[in-house]
């Protein structure tokens, strides 16, 4: 899987540079963001710009992602997100879960 | 004139496969005679509901030997597409799966709620060798 | 461990099933394992083969009858790739076709000259119903 | 088939606005070209910058219109070939047959 992971100061940038995140390549994102927790990095933002298709698996890694960055006091933001993987959010009632940003800047700004 | 279109595929146990089904899916939902709808909402459906239903059959059913098999099959008649996937497992029943709890931030459990949501008809039974989920929709 | 790949398609004896086919075909191509070639130009020639072996069915064989069906079968197996296509027609002598002539500027004629460039055996033989053109290619 | 046909001076410009040119399309092509034959118009220029996939019978059907053109005088050239669709022209040797340009405006300096 190719992820491009960036320190932006005041968050992490992870791109996800495949066209699927789904069973096959989404517990590789997990690994990766743990990684970071482990270094105690705990604002991350996920460009999923790239990212044409979603399956359940893709938004379990971003749940865990977002649980492990509160549980630590840090935040887990979206960017990016083409119309038909927005509504794999809006399916799943995500939508309210995280704080999605139209492109990383806006997502970096929050911060 | 009916639309008559079958697709059957047998693929190694592996998730490596995922995308090749879901793409399959998604060319059928673009070659569709006559379909009224958003083809390309159709074609991102059946590419999920394929991945679901198949990634299930490899990690639960197969419990991800890569040495065992999945066969989907895939067909259109009379405007109704039904999709088989067949798995070599000891089955669980798909009529007592909690209902999804929106508010409980769980890594898993999406996969039949959203097959559930995208498709008509869903069923679950005992097949030669294993088990086999049967999904249905009207495409008109 | 061995790569075994088996899509079975059946569609219409319709030319407006012919991109279907050869998606699945460059789907397939752009999965295999380990294929040490380049993929994008394994997927055109898949495409291509399906298309020509496909068209030749639904217009010689079939003559183009849509109530009629074409049915094709693509396998990996040990790195061999195997595709067959069945038709529901007469047949004819693939090997007494003429080699083409590339001074003559003739409008038809070069589908099986395509197949037979691109593939390592073509063979054409009489099945259940019709005739099957079955082509061969290995992939290492 | 969608095909974008204008008046370019020299020449008429025909762009194919299809990613496949086969056997389920090209009866359209042709039928095109014939009727700016019936008129009078024998300088054709083929666009296939959008396409990705030809077949036998799209290559058949531009035989059939550089005939047609030939036949009256007139010349029938091509440009805007993908590296595929180019080799496609080399497998059955046709790229000694046709005329091929990068792009239609030096397709169209040519007459
Ligand atoms: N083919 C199958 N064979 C056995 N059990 C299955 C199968 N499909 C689903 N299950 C069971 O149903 C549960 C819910 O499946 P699903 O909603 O897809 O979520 P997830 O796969 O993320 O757990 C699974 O955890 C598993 O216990
Ligand atoms: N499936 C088939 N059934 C009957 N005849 C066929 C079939 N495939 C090919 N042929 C014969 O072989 C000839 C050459 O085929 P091909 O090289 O594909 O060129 P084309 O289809 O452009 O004529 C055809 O014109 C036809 O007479």
């Amino acid at each position: 899987m190719i992820l491009k992971i960036e320190e932006k100061g005041a968050a992490v940038l992870i791109e996800v540079k495949e066209e699927r995140l789904d069973a096959h390549n989404s517990g590789e994102l997990k690994t990766q963001m743990l990684a970071l927790f482990e270094e105690g990095k705990n604002d991350i933002i996920v460009d999923l710009h790239d990212v044409r298709f979603v399956d359940s698996s893709g938004l379990g890694a971003l749940v865990s992602g977002f649980k492990n960055a509160s549980a630590r006091n840090g935040n887990l933001k979206l960017c990016g997100l083409q119309p038909q993987v927005k509504s794999m959010f809006e399916l799943t009632r995500l939508h309210r879960v995280f704080e999605i940003f139209p492109d990383s800047a806006e997502a970096l700004a929050s911060f | 004139m009916n639309e008559k279109i079958e697709v059957d595929i047998k693929v190694p146990n592996q998730t490596r496969y995922l995308g090749l089904i879901g793409k399959i899916g998604e060319d059928i939902a673009r070659t569709l005679k006559k379909y009224k709808g958003d083809r390309e909402e159709l074609a991102y459906h059946l590419n999920l509901v394929l991945t679901e239903a198949m990634a299930n059959a490899i990690r639960h059913a197969n419990e991800g030997d890569p040495e065992k098999e999945v066969h989907i099959s895939i067909t259109i008649l009379d405007r109704i597409l039904n999709i088989k996937v067949y798995d070599q497992g000891q089955g669980f029943d798909v009529n007592s799966l909690p209902a999804p709890n929106f508010r409980n931030l769980d890594e898993h459990g999406r996969g039949i709620y959203i097959i559930r949501t995208l498709m008509d008809r869903v069923t679950y039974q005992k097949h030669t060798h294993g088990h086999v989920l049967e999904m249905e929709k009207s495409l008109s």
